[in-house]
């Protein structure tokens, strides 16, 4: 049973506090929305959760085990596993290369080819099985996102980030990603997705947390959250 | 023939033309009309030379993604360290008193020499020893040329470890000035340290073979060309099995995207050590036999016009790959000797021994504008990719559509988003 | 030297506790969930200054490590390191003869200057177009060649001000065409890795620029004659106690000497310096080209079209790095390898300043300039003093990768 | 569309690679050629030059090997200064009808100042081109790692200007030199500075020395500090890198030290740098006795550098002008001719003796087989413009039989070493004045800094 508890975190970047006292839990395959206007800290919370960033005070368990002191590949093979806001796919390689650097990364004694009917599984899950040995460079934004999500059913964490998966999609490409979260969530993954994009998260998500500049103002069923009074004056302030 | 075969059967027939290559030298007699004066013996020991170096930068900065301009410097360690233990380091059967003497096992004694300069002659604390306290019939043993290759190895590697530790932290600019960094402060102390290296006259090196092999002098051109041509197939074996394990996808995850590949699982502190161990450690290999092989290293080959040599080979060459940049290596190797010849254009007289670099600078600088990959990589990603071109080229038009009209989506993005998330999200 | 220990031990005692303190530091701050950003360096110099003495109570009371610990702890690490020395040579000249020590310095000073103007053009190629130019030291070359070239063979007795312009435009123009046929395509995203490909391209440069310009001037060297001569003149008269000058020196105080070629190089480099701050400050194209700095899409925004600030950052950038070498042609032999370690020397300032700081590399340049004279200065073997003269600025740029990548005034990496 | 442009691009940069490829015959400088039609025909690397031996075998030029350096980071001034009295050597021997009646083809290789470039293009003269002898030489590290490989191919070389005692002291019979001995060099030096103490009156207690840290500058230190020591003088020494252009803090240190005398032994433009910064900072040429590298010679590069360079002591290889024989003097008109120099370097002019030596070598043998030039070479009396030319120590007359030092191996033993001095300044080398040794002397020495 996964895990994952933040402890009353805080960062700074200079004199700027960029998240103030955030703590949570995520217990079991849950499906959470995590949003807030711009600079809210999203971002800067995945990437302490995943080890890049070092937080200021605070501490992340995950199964017991503290993660925020390990390197981010520690963390992946913590079982934590994410994307990033702008795609990060390794351009110059095949996709199927892309796919196999989790594998590979997970079991130290593995080889290539152990790997490549799971790769072709998920490229065919992810309808890029025909790109398999084109160089990512040659992908469009949305197949990329795709590439993305594929190398995360490679590294086969419990916990998945996705960091504004559906931003500058294409709708054909939107469902699949849409597909893909609720079928992994149902096969006993957690997700934590980011978007400052309401109507999507509302829809799929079963629990949202809310950031307001580097506060936690919200933590709860979508339906309710809507209605906190907090988060609405934190939106509408956004948006005037 | 698919690529993969291709390759072999290619790569089989150069190493086969490689290896009986010796047999058409004059040496030998020649085959034929073909006869390879010795001079061209030299040229190909000098091209393999480079082409080890070459290639084994384009693994550190073409797969790796690690622009260090320190590489000419671990050659040097592999040569000083080879040519170090040669001058200090003997062996004896009796302590010698008068040196510092480390006792071995089995009755032998390690000595470390100290030596100083009487007159035009270098005077051992060995050879007053030899006068003085050393027991008549005491063996003095040099040690072996391979054993102090080995140490330059071993010194290779050492010194890659420490660099590749040093510059976790660095990316691109900052790697590249940090390794000019440690080249020059190398090249500096090299230089002051005369009593130990010799500065600017160089340190001298005893041949390959001292005592020549298989019926060859210690002249013979033969036998270090195939010592060169070993550790140059050695390195390419190695190096395309490295490329093509898990440590050349990771590498290559590394040079693309260092984060990405850490929130992957990839151990990059590890990988990136572990490639600067390695190409360290090949270029010191290289460094020390092509020190004993010449019989003197100097500071001047860690100048920074060495090492933009071998990066304008491997960069000519296409530094994404290791044979491009090897075989760049030996093309350049030759072109730049042949070059040396003055041509006349009409009246004008073009000293080419100036000019030929100017030239090469130029190469250099358009190759890298207008065909990055170098110019024999595109021959090759065009042989072995030709096959996938076809399988995906019917799927790309339908391709090329979607991608339009992502392009529009994208746009209309950008004013309002929520376009995008109302229609689609049942 | 005299007691070689006392300093060996120092030294030894310095770099054991730094490095203790650098490696210890960060995992007792993250223990007690303290901010680790400055841990590994506060950690290093402050265990560098007292050892045991300033660790124990550091690693007990953990306070927040401010600028102000740090630079109190540098100081201190800098006194040792001169007590020690001290003590270890108390016959060194940099040590008994303070007219020595004040000379030295005063010299580090000017040729700082000169450096600092130097690296103000790398470091303002670097704050806009993100990149370091390999050729840097050729476009210094250029400049002197320029110089020299015009005043004492294409127009003999022009004056040293129309020969340095000269340089001006050819540096500038060789620069402006260099970035539009090279570095402009980087901007429109048809170049990939953009920062290796400027590493490769501007080392092309510099290779072709050197091979070329020994091509066509071969490898004579070659001087400027000075530029202006002094009057003869000394204050008070006769004695000249306070000011004396002959043509190619003054002397202030009877103890100060700054050779004229120098001194009018640092006079040229400070007036240019105020020219720069004032077209950058003052006039709108320097307001643009700062706007770009800080933020490119904001400042495409407003109108400013990026793509020839960068070409105007890259061009002004070479025509400071020729300047430079216009000044110093007078003061040195010139020859087609002169920019070599002068470009390394500007790697060494900007990093050290801080990469896209301006005040960083003004500042950096006068403390290479100064650690290069107290190395010549100070180190006891004759021999050895002068020959490592190429490695002084490198242990620094080393050191100062290792320790604080972004410099004096760098932006957080 | 993308690709094609690219191909054009690939194709484009292959085109020039293929050009300058075709376009340069694999050969070095050749000159003196008889047959300008033999210049095409130069064989590919992977040929055997003999197998181009046609019957008519008295044409078949006859090479000589060059070594000079032509490109950095050798000595580019003095390596082109060699190149052009060689070629006078090459065309003299040419217009006279050839050796043996064979035409000589002079064939010049850049050494770059590095010993592994040094090594290599002496293999490649003696494999490749097939030459009988080898001349020139500026580098001494390029000599001693060239001599190496004259000695495993059994090919004489004729040194010009390597000065480091090393290679003739090794004894290797392919080995000979018409430069001067290093450690000689320093014993005029001191001579002289015990000559301007002794018969001049001078006080000259304490010397500084500014060596590089070559193997030129560092042996030349030593021999120095060491003979002046004997002479009861002291000496502090500083060593540069050659590439150093800021002395400043080296010239405080200079300074501090209060010396009656700087004997300069750093070359090229390291001395140029220290003596104008030292005159710049007031303990220049007319401010401390001085002594100033022989680069000092090339007048014009010397005023141009150092501008405030007057009254420089400098030391001469050779003769003085007005005692130039008739060889000599033919040369020095020839080469002012073709350089626009009014007086030839020293080492121009050992250069282009090294070459003429061989010529002899050849013509007294009869023969290009060069185990017989070096015979030749050994028993040799040559008028060159240096003067009668000899090898007295060689293999019938070893060193250990005639008792000296081995360093006298093959060696030219008496190159005239003079002292002069500029006295005016702006004044072209030639019209310098010998202050030193007596019987050559011109003028006598001004000595500055004297109270």
């Amino acid at each position: 049973m996964l895990e994952l508890t933040a402890n009353s975190i805080y960062k700074n970047f200079g004199g700027l506090e960029v998240l103030k006292d955030v703590s949570f839990t995520v217990e079991g395959p849950e499906l959470i929305g995590l949003i807030g206007p711009n600079g809210a800290g999203k971002t800067t919370l995945t990437n302490i959760l995943d080890g890049a960033l070092k937080p200021t005070s605070g501490t992340v368990y995950m199964n017991g085990e503290r993660i925020d002191t390990r390197p981010p590949y520690g963390v992946a093979r913590a079982g934590l596993g994410r994307t990033f806001q702008v795609t990060r796919a390794f351009r110059r390689m095949t996709v199927l290369e892309n796919l196999l650097i989790p594998a590979m990364a997970m079991r130290a004694t593995a080889r290539q080819r152990d790997f490549e009917e799971k790769a072709q599984e998920v490229l065919d899950f992810l309808t890029i099985a025909h790109l398999r040995n084109e160089y990512a460079r040659a992908l469009s934004g949305g197949q990329q996102k795709l590439l993305e999500l594929g190398r995360l059913l490679m590294l086969d964490p419990q916990m998945i980030i996705l960091d504004e998966p559906f931003a500058g999609v294409h709708p054909r490409l939107m469902e699949v990603i849409y597909r893909y979260i609720t079928e992994i969530n149902a096969q006993g993954k957690a997700f934590i997705i980011i978007s400052h994009d309401m109507d999507t998260i509302f829809t799929l998500s079963r629990r949202l947390l809310v950031l307001n500049y580097g506060d936690l103002i919200a933590d709860g069923d979508p339906e309710v959250v809507r209605e906190d009074p907090e988060v609405k004056a934190a939106y509408l302030g956004e948006d005037e | 023939m698919n690529p993969a075969a291709l390759y072999r059967v290619s790569g089989s027939i150069a190493v086969v033309i490689l290896v009986l290559l010796p047999l058409a030298s004059s040496e030998m007699g020649g085959v034929g009309p073909l006869v390879l004066n010795s001079y061209f013996m030299h040229l190909a020991i000098t091209a393999f030379f480079y082409a080890i170096l070459a290639s084994s930068w384009s693994l550190l900065a073409g797969y790796a993604g690690q622009f260090s301009f320190g590489h000419m410097a671990f050659m040097a360690i592999g040569g000083y360290t080879s040519g170090l233990i040669g001058k200090f380091i003997r062996f004896t059967t009796a302590p010698s008193e008068l040196c510092t003497d480390i006792p071995l096992p089995g009755n032998w004694w390690l000595v470390v020499l100290n030596i100083r300069r009487v007159g035009t002659i270098d005077e051992t604390c060995l050879d007053m020893a030899k006068a003085e306290t050393l027991p008549a019939g005491t063996l003095i043993v040099f040690p072996p040329v391979w054993a102090s290759i080995a140490m330059g190895l071993v010194m290779g590697a050492v010194f890659g470890l420490l660099v590749g530790w040093l510059v976790l932290r660095l990316r691109s600019t900052y790697l590249a000035l940090f390794t000019i960094g440690f080249s020059e402060i190398l090249r500096a102390s090299i230089s002051a340290e005369i009593p130990i290296t010799e500065g600017q006259s160089g340190l001298e090196l005893v041949p390959l073979f001292p005592a020549g092999i298989l019926g060859f002098s210690s002249t013979s051109k033969i036998p270090p060309y195939y010592a060169m041509l070993f550790l140059f197939l050695f390195a390419m074996a190695l190096m395309t099995w490295l490329a093509g394990s898990r440590f050349g996808l990771f590498v290559r995850a590394i040079r693309e995207d260092e984060e990405a590949a850490a929130a992957l699982g990839v151990n990059i502190v590890r990988y990136k050590v572990l490639v600067f161990v390695v190409t360290s450690t090949l270029a010191a290999a290289a460094g020390a036999l092509q020190g004993h092989y010449i019989g003197i290293i100097t500071p001047n080959t860690l100048i920074i016009l060495q090492m933009s040599l071998v990066i304008a080979m491997a960069v000519i060459g296409g530094l994404e790959n290791i044979y491009t940049a090897s075989v760049g290596a030996i093309i350049i190797t030759f072109v730049l000797e042949l070059l040396r010849t003055n041509v006349a254009i009409g009246p004008i007289l073009i000293d080419m021994t100036l000019w030929r670099l100017v030239f090469f600078g130029l190469l250099l600088m358009l190759t890298l504008r207008f065909q990055r990959n170098g110019l024999l990589f595109p021959i090759l990603e065009r042989i072995s990719r030709g096959g996938v071109a076809e399988e995906t080229v019917s799927i790309r038009a339908e391709e090329e559509e979607l991608m339009e009209d992502e392009a529009e989506v994208g746009e209309e993005n950008e004013e309002g988003e929520r376009v995008v998330s109302t229609g689609n999200t049942k | 030297m005299e007691n070689a220990a006392i300093f060996g031990w120092a030294l030894l005692w310095i770099l054991f506790w730094g490095a203790l303190g650098g490696v210890i530091t960060p995992r007792i701050y993250a223990r007690k969930d303290l901010e680790i950003s400055q841990a590994s360096f506060g950690g290093a110099v402050i265990g560098a200054a007292l050892g045991p003495f300033s660790l124990l109570p550091l690693w007990l009371a953990t306070p927040k490590i401010t600028n102000r610990l740090i630079g109190i702890s540098i100081a201190l690490v800098v006194g040792i390191f001169i007590a020690a020395f001290a003590l270890a040579d108390p016959d060194n000249l940099c040590v008994v003869n303070g007219g020595f020590v004040i000379s030295q310095l005063a010299n580090g000073i000017v040729i700082g200057i000169i450096y600092g103007l130097m690296a103000l053009g790398l470091t303002l190629i670097f704050s806009i177009l993100g990149v370091v130019s390999f050729a840097h030291g050729e476009f210094y070359m250029i400049g002197g060649m320029v110089t020299y070239f015009m005043s004492a063979q294409w127009i003999p007795g022009v004056s040293p001000i129309v020969a340095i312009l000269a340089s001006c435009v050819v540096t500038f123009a060789i620069g402006y065409v260099f970035e539009l046929i090279f570095l402009r395509p980087m901007g429109s995203g048809e170049i990939e890795r953009p920062t290796e490909y400027a590493i490769l391209v501007t080392f092309g440069l510099a290779f072709f620029l050197q091979y070329f310009t020994q091509a066509l001037t071969s490898a004579v060297p070659v001087k400027a004659q000075r530029f202006f001569p002094f009057p003869r003149v000394e204050i008070p008269a006769e004695s000249g106690a306070l000011l004396t000058t002959t043509p190619g020196n003054v002397t202030i105080f009877d103890a100060i000497s700054v050779p004229n070629p120098r001194f009018t190089a640092a006079v040229l480099a400070l007036m240019m310096l105020a020219a720069l701050l004032w077209f950058l400050y003052r006039t709108w194209v320097g307001k643009a080209l700062r706007a770009v700095s800080q933020d490119r899409q904001a400042a495409a925004v407003t109108g400013i079209n990026p793509n020839s600030m960068n070409t105007l950052a890259f061009s002004m950038g070479a025509m400071l790095a020729g300047l430079s070498g216009a000044s110093l042609v007078q003061v040195f032999s010139w020859l087609p390898q002169v920019g070599i370690p002068a470009a390394a020397r500007s790697f060494v300032i900007i990093v050290l300043g801080g990469m896209g700081s301006l005040p960083g590399a003004f500042l950096g340049g006068l403390i290479v300039g100064l650690v290069e004279a107290a190395g010549t200065g100070c180190i006891p073997d004759a021999t050895r003093a002068a020959a490592y003269i190429p490695a002084y600025g490198m242990v620094i740029l080393t050191l100062v990768l290792l320790l604080k990548p972004t410099g004096l005034f760098g932006r957080e990496l | 569309m993308k690709l094609r442009r690219r191909l054009i691009w690939t194709a484009a940069a292959l085109l020039i690679l293929v050009l300058a490829l075709a376009g340069c015959a694999p050969q070095a400088e050749t000159v003196g050629e008889a047959e300008p039609a033999a210049e095409e025909a130069a064989p590919e690397p992977t040929e055997e030059p003999m197998a181009e031996e046609s019957d008519d075998m008295e044409m078949e030029p006859i090479k000589i090997g060059a070594l000079a350096p032509l490109s950095a980071p050798g000595a580019v001034v003095g390596g082109e200064a060699m190149r052009e009295a060689m070629l006078i050597a090459a065309d003299e021997l040419n217009a006279r009808g050839g050796i043996m009646g064979r035409p000589v083809e002079l064939i010049i290789v850049d050494t770059e100042g590095l010993p592994e470039r040094g090594t290599a293009v002496v293999e490649r003269l003696i494999n490749q081109d097939g030459v009988v002898g080898i001349g020139g030489g500026y580098h001494s590290s390029v000599g001693v790692a060239a001599k190496e490989v004259a000695r495993d191919n059994g090919v004489p070389i004729v040194f010009a200007e390597t000065w480091n005692d090393t290679i003739t002291s090794v004894q290797y019979d392919e080995i000979f030199r018409i430069a001067p001995l290093s450690s000689e060099v320093s014993t005029v030096d001191v001579k002289f500075i015990q000559w301007l103490r002794d018969e001049n009156g001078m006080k000259l207690d304490k010397i500084v020395i500014l060596t590089e840290n070559t193997d030129y500058g560092i042996p030349a230190a030593e021999n120095t500090t060491a003979l002046l020591d004997e002479a009861g003088i002291a000496s502090v020494t500083f060593s540069v890198d050659i590439g150093t252009q800021d002395f400043a803090g080296i010239i405080e240190r200079v300074k501090a030290e209060s010396p009656d005398m700087i004997v300069t032994l750093a070359t090229g433009e390291a001395s140029y740098n220290f003596t104008q910064q030292a005159a710049d900072a007031g303990i220049g040429p007319q401010d401390v006795p001085t002594m100033c590298n022989q680069v000092s010679l090339v007048s014009d590069a010397f005023w141009t550098n150092v501008p405030d360079g007057n009254h420089c002591f400098v030391r001469r290889i050779g003769l003085p002008q007005q005692l130039y024989n008739d060889v000599a003097q033919t040369l020095v008109a020839e080469y002012s001719a073709r350089t626009g120099k009014d007086d030839i370097e020293s080492y121009a002019m050992a250069s282009y003796d090294s070459i003429m030596l061989i010529a002899q070598a050849i013509e007294d043998s009869g023969s290009t087989d060069p185990s017989d030039i070096i015979d030749a070479l050994e028993n040799i009396n040559h008028m060159g413009a240096l003067g009668p030319i000899t090898f007295p120590i060689n293999r019938s007359n070893t060193p250990d039989q005639a008792g000296v030092d081995p360093k006298w191996w093959h060696q030219f033993p008496d190159p005239a070493i003079t002292i002069v001095q500029y006295q005016v300044e702006g004044q072209d080398a030639t019209e310098t004045t010998v202050v030193y040794p007596d019987v050559y002397q011109t003028g006598a020495p001004i000595v500055v800094g004297q109270e």
